[in-house]
């Protein structure tokens, strides 16, 4: 079947494509190239069948599992809702551009990034300075006034000297900030002393300190009690139970030999 | 046949002396009043052409460069010019085609943000420098290409980069931001998050 | 006639070209095998005669120089050219960026003594000129830029320098830099000594 062939086809320029992916330099770059395998005039390409043929290279590329740059990410999605409204009647026509407009937007920014690539190939074909053309290699200088000193300084020179500069002066200074999390030797203590006489199974949580208001600290908190309780029902002092996975965690004195 | 007039071997010496291309008017300076340093140069210009040394017009100025085809012959044993990454080649093209440019069209043009030495590769080549910033909110700096760089491609101006006037007329040099701005920012991010 | 041979062209590129002059064994290297350079020379030598430009014969072997006569009027010589060291880079680009500015706000900024001769060195260049004085106790002297500074560094005015982001983005500065940035004059140095 012709279709078939034609998947095939495509299939196979996927493939290649897909392992170039580190040579396109963003999703506009692909999206030109995709559009070359049209073999029609920029001017006059498909948008809709070039949207899906770069939606259908994103899926494959992370059947590959390989990884994708947010911006490939965020113009997918951009294509596949300019592809909706190419296909859909607009619903507020006068709200917004048009899906036509954003259609040929999208073409002339492919003709446009199109003409630079090749705007700067041909300069690369120009005679160079240096490989192609040579200039006078022992200069002679003559200026107005004799004993003048000509400096050889450059902007970029300056700009470099002031960069570093502010690196410089600028030392990073790395502050541990002193930690505000509750430590398990403090949980332990506080255990000890209200655990005196437990007969009952009690939930760890009536336990905790009531008077934290961080989240990421009554977290802490919560932690360090339970290591805490661990510790204690290590050395025999407590039981401790769970009934369920994500119950409640609960304790009570085991009461053949008092505390210490 | 009498020799070359001494205002011609002025020229010519001044012009020979320098690595640097010379502009009319610093040519004009050094010689009498009212000479025709146009014809000058032609004369100039004929005299070497087909040596190994020809004089050519570039960046704005007349130089003597060695004649292109000696090229390679001449290559032995010199230090290699710059090669310049693909990103950088559009950075460039982009600077000189369009300037002056500001950072974030460039990265509107090609549709991707710039990466860490491109920029400063072409400032350190001397190919590029700031021009004035845009009167917009921020005040982006604008950059735009030196005098160097047109020596460095062999153009007499801007006019002369390959296919300016083509692309003009295509109405591809105007500034028109890129497909990426017509999505607004959270849209296209919770999109790209409702899809991931 | 026919025109220069390709090993005259060559030999003519070759002296235009070379930063020392070339002696015969060297020149003889880069041409086929059994090519007569001598009398290559001679033709060439023919052929700039009486021209602004002559070939001479010089200690290291061939060069072309300008002819001695146009001397006078080129006032020629070799002028020489001088780099600036790293201390004077630093401290014009502190005045650059933060003129006017005093001799002690230049050293808290760069956190060392600025060395005898440093601004003399940048007055002398033309790049840097006294600008009025502090209107605090002891008076002291303020510095700024000139416009041959601009000039030099190819900038329209001192609004072309690019701002920290700019040279953040461009590659030029490497840390994030700190607030302390962001403060002008006194509130900088007060922060530095604070700092310091």
């Amino acid at each position: 079947m012709a279709d078939d062939q034609q998947w095939e086809v495509n299939q196979a320029v996927d493939d290649r494509l897909v392992l170039q992916l580190d040579s396109f330099e963003g999703p506009i770059d692909l999206l030109l190239t995709l559009a070359r395998e049209q073999k029609v005039d920029l001017a006059r390409i498909r948008i809709v069948p070039l949207v899906e043929q770069y939606l259908a290279f994103i899926q494959q590329a992370r059947r590959m599992r390989l990884e994708l740059a947010a911006d490939y990410l965020v113009m997918a999605a951009w294509l596949a809702y300019l592809k909706s409204r190419l296909l859909l009647p607009d619903p507020q026509p006068e709200a917004e551009p048009s899906a036509t407009e954003l259609a040929d937007h999208l073409a002339f920014q492919l003709r446009r990034l199109e003409a630079m690539q090749r705007a700067g190939a041909a300069l690369l074909e120009r005679p160079r300075l240096g490989r192609d053309r040579f200039p006078r290699g022992a200069e002679e200088r003559f200026e107005p006034t004799a004993g003048e000193v000509t400096y050889d300084v450059t902007l970029y020179d300056l700009l470099r000297a002031y960069g570093q500069l502010r690196s410089r002066g600028e030392p990073a200074r790395l502050t541990i900030a002193a930690t505000r999390l509750y430590a398990v030797e403090d949980a332990l203590e506080r255990l000890r002393e209200r655990i005196g006489a437990v007969p009952e199974w009690t939930d760890l949580a009536r336990f905790l300190p009531t008077a934290i208001s961080d989240a990421m600290v009554a977290r802490s908190a919560l932690a360090s009690h339970f290591a805490a309780c661990l510790e204690l029902a290590r050395d025999g002092f407590i039981d401790v139970r769970q009934i369920q996975a994500f119950g409640a965690i609960e304790l009570r004195t085991r009461r053949q030999e008092p505390l210490p | 046949m009498t020799g070359p007039s001494f205002e011609m071997r002025l020229i010519e010496a001044l012009l020979f002396a320098s690595a640097e291309p010379l502009s009319l008017p610093a040519l004009a300076e050094r010689v009498t009043e009212g000479v025709d340093v146009r014809a000058i140069l032609a004369a100039i210009a004929e005299r070497y052409h087909g040596g190994g040394v020809e004089l050519v017009q570039v960046a704005g100025g007349y130089a003597f460069r060695t004649a292109e085809d000696l090229g390679p012959a001449l290559r032995a044993g010199r230090v290699p010019v710059r090669k310049l990454s693909r990103a950088q080649m559009e950075a460039l093209a982009i600077i000189a085609y369009h300037e002056p440019v500001t950072r974030a069209e460039i990265e509107e043009i090609r549709g991707v943000a710039l990466g860490k030495g491109i920029l400063d590769a072409l400032l350190e080549a001397g190919w590029i420098r700031p021009r004035g910033r845009r009167q917009v909110p921020g005040r982006p700096m604008q950059w735009a290409t030196t005098p160097q760089f047109l020596d460095h491609f062999g153009l007499a101006s801007r006019d002369d980069l390959p296919g300016i006037d083509d692309l003009k007329a295509a109405g591809l040099l105007e500034r028109r931001p890129g497909v990426t701005l017509a999505m607004r920012g959270e849209e296209a991010s919770e999109a790209a998050e409702r899809d991931g």
